[in-house]
């Protein structure tokens, strides 16, 4: 199998996210169009939701303390892009990042980008895929702190395959 | 035998009050069977197992997957990263 | 009126887009979830396409020459962050940001960034429109300069209201 | 009579040589009316000035439209930025 020759960044850290060097990292000669997604930690959540099957009500966040375990999240960011570039053949350059440790609101945690020659050859659909396989596949958990207590988020999806 | 590492994530190292647990088990053991043998170590993830994920060597796993030789095995719960 | 609480962001510059700052600059304590598009001189099309009316085929870009009218621009950029909002009204901050004068390949040109509470909320989308929006409306246009030739890039998109 | 000023943008300013004219034009003047002004002084937009938009003021304008008093008018070709 010849090597692709789209660049796939991957990381786990505790560093900033760069997203002006990220975006460097994968835009080649070719490329005309990027779709971009970041997650922060959001201080203020007014939208009921639900995290370990229980509802939750608005509330304040301190901060969220983020836990990987690495070592598999990097081999399931590399399935990500895997799994974009299965169905969306145009995809060129692809950059996923989590970032970990305590984290305050309105910071940047997660990012994942995707490069294309044109905007209209599926790379925003690529994006949001790539989003939201993360927050299925990728073992990374988050602990909020709030100004009453802390409390464990868990996520919903149970993974029927490898 | 087989001797395995447990590493225990998120909720699971909170319950067990560890991150590690080396073990030996019988070859041919499932996945389904070493939760059991958890259980009767660590009685405290015993309430959590029912919704546990499993990964072997950094691939998830379930309830009849064989724990190959010195496997590398986590459990953790429902991922909630971004 | 009341005026809005979210903040839109909008320049012609001739300056590099630090897509951190501007990401910064539209994250609110509420805020959970960015799209950010960014368009980029392709060094290389391979793609034919279509520029004033005649096909193209596949060539070589030495680099771009942008202008603006620059008024009409910043006030169409407004129009089409006032469109945004009154499709998704989730959307809280928006930056638009067009880069113009001499631009060579992998250069990053233009910039929409939208941010929302959640992910599911429509910013995917909201970018989107504005990126189309953008090329319909926002008076700039862009001369190529190849390696045998220079040509002015003229769109198709003929305004039928103001 | 109404003094106005002509901005010319991409083709329009590589075609008529020049980024802008000031004209004097009737009052109650449109814009197809302007545009046969404007060919009458510059021969070189005629072949153009079919698929040309116009602004009054920063606001995309159309035949019809009524020049008003000191207004800034722009020529341009549909527009590709981004």
């Amino acid at each position: 199998m010849k090597p692709s020759p789209f660049p796939t960044i991957f990381s786990i850290t505790e560093d900033e996210i760069d997203l002006n060097t990220l975006l460097d990292k994968i835009t080649l000669t070719s490329t005309g169009a990027a779709a971009i997604f970041t997650g922060m930690v959001r201080g203020k959540t007014s939208r009921t939701g639900k995290a370990q099957g229980i509802k939750y009500a608005p509330h304040e966040t301190t901060y969220l303390e983020y836990e990987a375990y690495k070592p598999m999240a990097e081999e399931k960011m590399l399935q990500v892009a895997k799994e974009i570039r299965e169905k969306w053949g145009v995809v060129e350059g692809i950059a996923i990042v989590q970032r970990i440790g305590k984290l305050y609101p309105r910071t940047p945690t997660v990012l994942i980008a995707c490069t294309a020659s044109h905007r209209d050859t599926g790379v925003f659909e690529a994006a949001r895929y790539g989003i939201d396989r993360l927050k299925e596949i990728v073992p990374v958990w988050k602990k909020e702190i709030m100004p009453d207590g802390e409390e464990w988020v868990e996520g919903e999806y149970i993974p029927t395959e490898k | 035998m087989n001797k395995i590492n447990i590493l225990f994530f998120a909720t699971m190292r909170t319950r067990a009050k560890r991150s590690s647990l080396e073990l030996e088990i019988k070859s041919d053991t499932n996945v389904a069977e070493l939760k059991e043998i958890i259980t009767a170590k660590i009685p405290a993830l015993e309430a959590s197992l029912h919704h546990t994920l499993v990964s072997i060597n950094r691939e998830y796993a379930f309830d009849e997957d064989i724990i190959p030789e010195n496997a590398e095995i986590a459990l953790f719960p429902p991922v909630s990263g971004g």
